[in-house]
């Protein structure tokens, strides 16, 4: 094989441990409504509208959750090949596949539960595939579909026009979920669960803005990917909420006393694409050796930009999640916007260097890095380094060509050290001039 | 007498089959597929007639499939290569609904309707290490006889699986194999076995839910023929002469032709 | 009055041209005309031909150019008609361009308009996001909004206003193009073979690259050339393509599936510019009655979602209403809104007992090898029943 | 004497080279890689150490490199191919800013800085298309052997246009133009112009600045070279050591070590798997 598995190791922080357990929680209440039916709705992560559904007590299913559990669990390929075989494409994106795989298989396995819902709600945010796979599982489950088409970002900022487009396809939504769980909608415990989003906001924002420290307290990537299930899925809950104030607490902690994730802070980078969930380990492990921490991360923001100061508005309820759900998520931005957060986050979080993974899959995210590649490295002159695979489909990684490049990126930046502090190779064979 | 040809200019080797008017097997030609697509035919055809007894003019009616079909001068008519798999493998499994072709550049999955015609069939991706091809070069980079695949594959006690989809880069998994110290029948078995489960997968795309003929030069390894069977919850029923099924449909089908012609204009042959 | 064949080979000449030889063409009678580019599926027409510009198709560049910059911005796994697009823009194709349109069709579409916006410099990029909600009680007013963004945007640039007046008058002239395209594909379905698919995608497109008041013309002759010719009608399999909205194949795949035995009765290929069923309003406001047409009076196709109009339910009345036999998919390669509409398109045919076949291609493609042994095959296992 | 050594364990061949102090190469190795890349490491430094004659206690360090540097027993450290090429290539000729490596399963663009420090690197994406695997292909169809192909190329006058630059499939594209009497001479330029276009593409994303080195087993293949410079309308420097620029490379690296204990400056020890600290 050319993958070997990593060797089990804890780093730093209970981040891991305490997300693991609030997930968890949420992960029983899907189990149970797969035997006991309460009403639950799918929902995609990038920029979405929890705190609706959270208002009417509809369970939120998320089937990117699902997918991603799949792939680190390494569990995805069955799921993949059985979607393959009823027609979808090696090209299209694998979580689609590997939901659409899981569900024909009933929905329920070792790595999760994705229970049928009882409605589906489509927030077509940045990304064109969810309305593909949520129109698929509508069809598969024979399950009421709506549709929240949500205006990409193409000026400066939303026209009156995108925002109002959107707060009526909210009413619309909650006259839904009225019909649905016959209950009346109750603005102020919609207020209440957005005081909760926010807080949970402020909590990520500082968590990240600690990351400016070097050493950096925690991994703005792979770390960060654990308090994406709070900020997303569970956001609204107290729970969420007080999962920031803990990890901020210690992350603090850690900065006051002058510890990194890591031993040694070799390299601070940003890290833009989501990771190879099917061997995530491994593919941290090529960074750790080089004592490589990701600063920030684009991909820990596909949900919700809050680092940059947005959070939700109890005052101002559908209107402030209409601006989260255009505005202030990473999917529903352009290339050119993402150029820019990436910039920021180089030059505010003191980093050495950009590092693309490019993900088969999701064109959302990869189409076009090449291009970003030639901003980052001619027009900035930031070091960039891009590395292909899949985040859910195992056969796209190739461990020893992945070491091989990285080894090479940090190889060459360890020696622009090296040549600051003096020195360089006098390679010129005896005899020859060196120009 | 009446002599028909069924030739099948296939991407790696081209065969024959010369059949009498009653539909019976009478010799078998092949030959490795060369740049002269038409030479090398005629090779593959004289020795089918050298076995059948037959000159190759005494051959009455041609018929050609394989991706070099147009190129055989000789040819009375063309047909698919599917098409005449298909048929090849009816005639030798009145009952089967299912072919699976396996041959050097391409694995087809076909499903039979009455009378061996092509139902939904699924050729491979392009992009992949699914045929016998690949098995070739593993052969020579394992520096073994490709006769020898199928039966060292049989002895396989840990099969090291290969997941790349291209075929180059498959070829480094299993040189890394190799160097790992596994044993070649495990890793060719594993090839098998990954070559097996992607055939699957095409076959499920059609439908498939029962017997499956295996046809094509690939089901002459018995430890591929071993991983199918491990693998399909169907019979898998592998003909006595595999490569030569394709060339025996052609040849069915140009027996058809000519009897048809034969009966359309019979005052000048009666 | 020219022939068809004289008539199909001034398209095939008008679409193998590059953005700027066909605006140059173009200038022969209009010397100061410029550009705008329009990628596909859909795109208001109207607007840029009433700012006095010509909308031209950006399709690609087939065989014509190397890609040598798009390759390092595009990875491979990206469909052919975003890499050469960019390439046109990177490689100069497009400089008497004022600029171009882009529409939230998929996400390569999307960020590739990001890629041209950073590479072109200069000119007006714009991207539509055109509405995925056809039935909320805003719906109307966005589509309208957005429409006027991109007129204001646009007159903005020119430093000229675009006024409604222009539009109309634009409208009204579209309308004919679209209403002749109608006629001509009526007769087709209606008549096999009276027309073969490449010729009648060729004239097809090459609406693309002429102003409407040129083309109008041409295609009412070959409308009246083809009406007044009888032909034979082959025998073949007659069937549907789909999949083709947004990348075009080459002409010689669309060969290859006819000299295969199929015969070509409807098809989606140019249908953002054919996107209407009927004729549009041009009394009102033309933005309000273009915004209610491409709500309400569209084509269904696979990057316009229509929650109470399935795209199975569309295609399969395609089917029915040209007589089909079959369909065959021809998707382009890593084309994701053609590829996972396949997997519904695929589950109601079968339903339905229509057979289908998929047929991926990409540009650069010239052999078609295996694609004709598998056209044959299918339409020998339909033919010889 | 003191000598250091790099070995290349590459997808196809392994490269070895042997330099002394004054940075002069004392020899060099070249053997197919073969199934086991176990041994063949240790076979490109036998073949080595016996071509220089000189004894094993003698070769102070060695640095490994290529896909099977992990694999090298006798290999001191391990550097990538990519740091290596470079350095290699930047003492062949001192001002290459650009180096072109192509080898049997990858192709690399690398930029060089001026003192042979990599800059930037790209290499193919996953795909294996349009490598020196794929012109070994080529020739084994057409019987004909790699030392022939590149001049052959150059006769070509109208060269054919390949489907795909994928190695698995360019024996059944190549017999289908055999097929429409196509020559040997134009199906072979077109080969070489197809992957010419595809590796121009990978040069263009780190820039093709001047002067252009154009290393591994492929640049011994004058086919190539001309149709690579064609395409960049660039001259590029080829040397004799072009196969064995990585081994150079590493070699180069090794010796840094030597010098370096000998001068008692670096910790060679303390962190085996980069390959100086900081
Ligand atoms: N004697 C043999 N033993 C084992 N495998 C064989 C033998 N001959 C051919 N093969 C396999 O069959 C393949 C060729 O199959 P064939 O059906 O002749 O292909 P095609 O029709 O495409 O030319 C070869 O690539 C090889 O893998
Ligand atoms: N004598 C030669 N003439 C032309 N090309 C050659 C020659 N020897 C080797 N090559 C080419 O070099 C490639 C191997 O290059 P190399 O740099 O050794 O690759 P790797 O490091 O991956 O083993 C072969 O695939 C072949 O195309
Ligand atoms: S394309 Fe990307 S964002 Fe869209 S569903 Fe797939 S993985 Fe998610
Ligand atoms: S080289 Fe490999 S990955 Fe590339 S096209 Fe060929 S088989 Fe596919
Ligand atoms: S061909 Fe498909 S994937 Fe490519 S731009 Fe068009 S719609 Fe998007």
């Amino acid at each position: 094989m050319q993958t070997q598995t990593a060797p089990d190791k804890d780093y730093r922080g209970t981040v891991h441990t305490l997300s693991r357990d609030i997930m968890t929680d949420w992960m029983t209440e899907l189990k149970t409504a797969a035997r006991v039916p309460v009403p639950s709705a799918y929902l995609m992560i990038s920029g979405n509208c929890v705190e609706i559904l959270r208002c009417f007590d509809i369970l939120p299913v998320f089937p990117e959750i699902n997918a991603l559990q799949l792939a680190i669990r390494k569990n995805s390929l069955p799921y993949i090949i059985k979607s393959e075989e009823i027609g979808y494409a090696s090209d299209n994106c694998a979580y689609v596949k590997a939901d659409v795989g899981f569900t024909l298989c009933g929905g329920v396995g070792e790595s999760g539960t994705i229970p049928k819902p009882s409605l589906i709600v489509c927030n077509f945010v940045g990304c064109n595939v969810y309305i593909k796979w949520f129109e698929h599982c509508a069809s598969m489950m024979n399950v009421p579909m709506v549709i929240l088409d949500i205006p990409f970002v193409r000026e400066d900022k939303p026209s009156r026009e995108d925002i109002e487009y959107v707060m009526c396809q909210l009413r619309e939504l909650i006259a839904e979920c009225e019909r649905l769980t016959g209950r009346k909608f109750d603005i102020d415990r919609l207020r209440e669960i957005l005081r909760e989003s926010a807080r949970a906001e402020r909590g990520w924002t500082r968590a990240k803005e600690l990351c400016k420290h070097r050493p950096a307290p925690f991994d703005a990537y792979f770390d960060s990917i654990n308090m994406m299930g709070p900020i997303n899925a569970l956001r609204g809950t107290k729970e969420a909420a007080d999962f920031f104030d803990r990890i901020v607490e210690e992350y603090e902690r850690m900065v006051a006393d002058g510890v990194g994730v890591l031993d040694e802070e070799r390299f601070r980078m940003v890290v833009e694409g989501p990771p190879p969930y099917p061997y995530y380990r491994n593919f941290r492990n090529l960074f750790e050796t080089w004592g490589a921490v990701a600063v920030q991360s684009t991909y820990s923001t596909v949900g919700g930009t809050w680092e940059f100061g947005f959070c939700h508005d109890p005052d101002r309820p559908l209107e402030s999640i209409a601006e989260q759900m255009i505005v202030h998520n990473l999917c529903n931005r352009s290339m050119l916007e993402r150029y820019r957060q990436i910039k920021c986050y180089v030059e505010d979080w003191h980093a050495d260097a950009l590092v693309i993974h490019s993900i088969k899959s999701c064109r959302l995210f990869s189409a076009g890095q090449g291009d970003m590649r030639e901003y980052f490295t001619k027009d900035l002159g930031v070091p960039t380094l891009m590395v292909e695979s899949d985040l859910e489909d195992p056969r796209y990684y190739a461990e020893a060509q992945m070491k091989n490049r990285i080894d090479a990126f940090f190889e060459a930046l360890q020696y622009k050290r090296l040549r600051q502090g003096g020195g360089g190779f006098s390679d010129a064979p005896a005899g020859t001039m060196k120009s | 007498m009446t002599y028909i040809a069924g030739v099948d200019l296939g991407a790696g080797a081209t065969k024959t089959v010369i059949m009498d008017g009653g539909g019976d097997v009478l010799g078998r030609g092949w030959a490795r597929t060369q740049a002269d697509f038409d030479a090398v035919a005629r090779r593959s055809i004289a020795q089918a007639c050298e076995q059948a007894g037959i000159e190759p003019g005494q051959i009455d009616y041609v018929a050609a499939t394989g991706l070099g079909r147009y190129s055989l001068s000789m040819r009375d008519v063309q047909v698919t290569d599917l098409t005449c798999g298909a048929r090849g493998a009816h005639v030798l499994f009145p009952d089967a609904r299912f072919v699976l072709d396996m041959g050097a550049q391409s694995t087809r999955a076909i499903a039979l309707r009455d009378g061996g015609k092509v139902g939904a069939f699924r050729t491979n991706e392009k992009c992949a290490a699914g045929s016998g091809g690949f098995l070739e070069r593993v052969c020579r980079y394992l520096e073994i006889r490709l006769d020898e695949i199928g039966p060292m594959s049989l002895e396989a006690d840990d099969p090291q699986p290969i997941s790349s989809v291209c075929a180059v880069l498959a070829e480094s998994e299993i040189i890394n194999h190799v160097s790992e110290g596994k044993t070649v029948p495990n890793i060719l078995r594993g090839a098998h076995e990954s070559l097996a489960s992607r055939a699957l997968s095409q076959l499920k795309m059609i439908g498939y839910d029962g017997p499956v003929v295996f046809i094509g030069g690939v089901a002459l390894q018995e430890g591929m023929v071993e991983a199918c069977r491990a693998r399909f919850n169907g019979e898998v029923l592998v003909p006595d002469h595999p490569a030569h099924v394709t060339a025996l449909g052609a040849a069915t089908l140009g027996l058809q032709r000519y009897l048809k012609r034969q009966s359309q204009s019979v005052p000048s042959a009666a | 009055m020219a022939t068809t064949p004289d008539i199909v080979r001034i398209c095939r000449e008008l679409i193998d041209l590059l953005p700027d030889e066909a605006l140059e063409r173009a200038r022969e009678s209009r010397p100061d005309l410029r550009g705008f580019g329009v990628f596909p599926v859909y795109a208001p027409v109207e607007i840029i031909h009433a700012a006095g510009l010509m909308p031209v198709g950006l399709f690609g560049a087939g065989n014509r150019i190397e890609l040598s910059h798009a390759e390092a911005r595009f990875q491979s796994f990206i469909c052919s008609i975003a890499k050469s697009t960019l390439e046109l823009f990177l490689g100069g194709h497009v400089q008497l361009f004022e600029g171009a349109v882009f529409s939230s069709i998929c996400d390569v579409a999307r960020n590739l308009a990001s890629l041209v916006k950073r590479n072109a410099p200069g000119q007006f990029i714009d991207y539509l996001h055109m509405p995925q909600n056809m039935y909320s009680a805003q719906s109307s007013a966005y589509t309208r909004a957005e429409l006027n963004r991109f007129r204001t945007n646009l007159a903005a640039h020119l430093g000229r206003p675009v006024a409604d007046q222009a539009i109309a008058e634009s409208l009204l002239l579209y309308n004919r193009v679209r209403r002749l395209l109608r006629a001509i594909y009526d007769h087709r379905r209606q008549n096999p073979c009276s027309i073969a698919a490449a010729d009648l995608f060729a004239v097809a497109m090459a609406g693309t690259r002429m102003m409407p008041e040129d083309y109008l013309p041409l295609l009412a002759n070959f409308f009246d050339q083809v009406r007044s010719t009888r032909v034979r009608a082959r025998d073949g399999v007659r069937v549907v393509i789909e999949g083709a909205f947004c990348e075009q194949p080459p002409i010689g795949l669309l060969e290859t599936l006819e000299a295969g035995g199929c015969l070509v009765q409807d098809d989606d290929m140019m249908i953002g510019w054919r996107l209407f069923t009927q004729d549009i309003d041009g009394d009102g406001d033309p933005l309000a009655a273009l915004a209610e047409a491409y709500l309400r009076e569209s084509v269904y196709t696979s990057v316009r979602h229509d929650a109470r109009r399935p795209r199975t339910e569309g295609l399969a009345q395609r089917v029915r209403d040209a007589g089909a036999e079959a369909v065959l998919f021809t998707p382009a390669k890593f084309c994701e809104p053609a590829l996972l509409d396949y997997v519904l398109f695929r589950s109601k045919l079968d339903k339905d007992g229509v057979p289908h076949l998929k047929v991926e291609f990409e540009e650069k493609m010239w052999t078609y090898e295996s694609v004709r042994t598998e056209v044959e095959t299918f339409a020998e296992s339909m033919l010889f029943e | 004497m003191n000598y250091a050594a790099g070995i290349d364990v590459g997808s196809t061949q392994s490269k070895a080279v042997l330099v002394n102090e004054a940075r002069a190469i004392v020899a060099r190795a070249l053997i197919d890689t073969g199934a086991n890349v176990r041994r063949a490491g240790q076979r490109a430094l036998d073949e080595l150490i016996r071509s220089a004659a000189v004894g094993r206690d003698e070769i102070r360090f060695v640095v490994g490199t290529g896909y099977g540097r992990y694999k090298i027993e006798a290999g001191d450290t391990q550097v990538t191919e990519i740091s290596c090429h470079a350095r290699g290539a930047h003492m062949l000729f001192p001002n290459t800013r650009t180096v072109i490596d192509m080898g049997g399963q990858d192709t690399k663009a690398i930029k060089v800085g001026p003192d042979g420090d990599v800059l930037d690197f790209c290499m193919n994406d996953k795909c294996a298309a349009g490598t020196g695997r794929f012109l070994a292909g080529a020739a084994d169809v057409l019987g004909l052997t790699l030392d022939q192909i590149g001049d052959i190329s150059l006769k070509g006058s109208r060269p054919i246009r390949l489907t795909s630059v994928c190695t698995v499939f360019v024996e059944s594209d190549i017999l289908s133009h055999l097929a429409q009497n196509k020559t040997v001479e134009d199906i072979l330029a077109g080969v070489h112009e197809a992957i010419a276009t595809r590796t121009v593409g990978l040069v263009r994303r780190v820039g093709a600045e001047v002067e252009v080195t154009f290393t591994g087993g492929v640049a011994r293949n004058v086919g190539m070279v001309k149709a690579l410079e064609n395409k960049l309308g660039l001259p590029l420097n080829i040397s004799p050591e072009s196969h064995y620029t990585g081994a150079l490379g590493a070699a180069l690296f090794a010796l840094d070590h030597v010098l370096a204990e000998k001068r008692d400056v670096l910790d060679i020890a303390a962190q085996p798997a980069v390959w100086v600290d900081q």
